[in-house]
């Protein structure tokens, strides 16, 4: 499953679906919304954007990727949009493989890739506006 | 003889600069290149930002010299920052 | 949590527990019966058992180790014994990191070192007896 | 007076070879080697198990000549198979 969402993310059910008898390890990587607390000031929320339906395809192709290169036989990939509170899931990769290392190699790939391919943007709102990250564009004094 | 335009989406800190999130540009068939200073003409506070932006062309990353027809939707991509 | 359980794992529930508003980044490892179909004849269920309480410790001495060596918030260890049945889950591991190399690092970490120092074995069931992983001994014909 | 004993435990493939998962053992102090031909000659079906087995002595590894003592819980305990 290739999907963006928003609302929360279940991932126990994620990790449900991705177990099989043929594969003897899932890796799950979960990324959650961070607060920096040595900045002073702190950030309240993130709040994710998304270019749809070109994401939901990157996504997916970010799955034909790993079932390329790994014998990965479950890859899920959901993430979120809209706001994500601190501690929040904002994207949750899990991957399932006979084996551990692929296992472990696909999932960590797969946030590599949606770093640097899904059209999908955040900024952090902060009490006295928000800023676009990677942008450092936005409203903040 | 009707002209079909090419729509321009702007996302992330893009459409903040932009001042719009989607905008109509009626062009003949051209490239990426071709149309880019038309949208700086009409959205000035992108030019800033030219270096960082990808542009995507129905939905897949394009580049400048790739063509870009009326009917076409083009996306103004700031650097991504999901996960 | 290091624990050692006789039961379904709750991979949602651990998740869950590993949520902080400091960490951007969890990485979960869950190691699932595999059933080998090319071995001819097929394994039925795995049975663990553990030597208790130092197994208990051994996971908490893992989770000690990742403490040292990582910027790992929340570490959580589970291990099942008895029963488990082809695509459950044997072992669940969450860690927790601002980042996500750390994340990946220790729970890869986490289970090289319990097939190392864990003192847990399991044998696989077959219709036909059990043989003992790693010893090679049991009573299949 | 009494002689308190070493308690032997056996785990996976050792129980089963030893025929038993526990066994008590009268001695003296000694040392894992020391116990080890006492155990060998109870359980000889753990003789040929002998280079795969690791050992710990009040629920921590132990090596070959490390002390045991009346009292102490000693663990055979065979290639651990966990995960």
């Amino acid at each position: 499953m290739f999907t963006i969402v928003d609302e929360t993310i279940d991932v126990g059910a994620l990790v449900a679906a991705a177990q099989r008898p043929d594969c003897g390890a899932i890796s799950t990587f979960v990324g959650t919304t961070r607060i920096d607390e040595s900045s002073g000031a702190s950030v309240e929320y993130l709040e994710y954007e998304a270019y749809r339906p070109m994401a939901d395809r990157k996504l997916e192709e970010i799955g034909a990727e790993i079932q390329e290169r790994w014998d990965a036989r479950h890859v899920s990939i959901v993430h979120r949009i809209g706001r994500v509170d601190p501690g929040e899931a904002s994207v949750a990769i899990v991957v399932a493989s006979p084996r551990r290392g692929p296992a472990f190699e696909a999932s960590r790939y797969a946030i590599e890739r949606i770093k640097e391919v899904v059209p999908i943007w955040k900024r952090e709102v902060w009490s006295d506006g928000y800023v676009w990250v990677g942008s450092q564009i936005g409203t903040r004094p | 003889m009707t002209q079909k335009s090419i729509k321009v989406l702007f996302f992330g800190a893009a459409a903040d600069r932009a001042g719009t999130r989607e905008s109509e540009l009626s062009s003949e068939a051209s490239t990426l290149d071709g149309i880019w200073p038309l949208l700086e003409e009409r959205h000035p506070g992108l030019s800033p930002m030219r270096n960082t932006l990808a542009f995507a062309v129905n939905g897949e990353y394009a580049r400048g010299g790739d063509t870009v027809s009326p009917g076409d939707e083009v996306a103004v991509l700031p650097p991504v920052s999901g996960g």
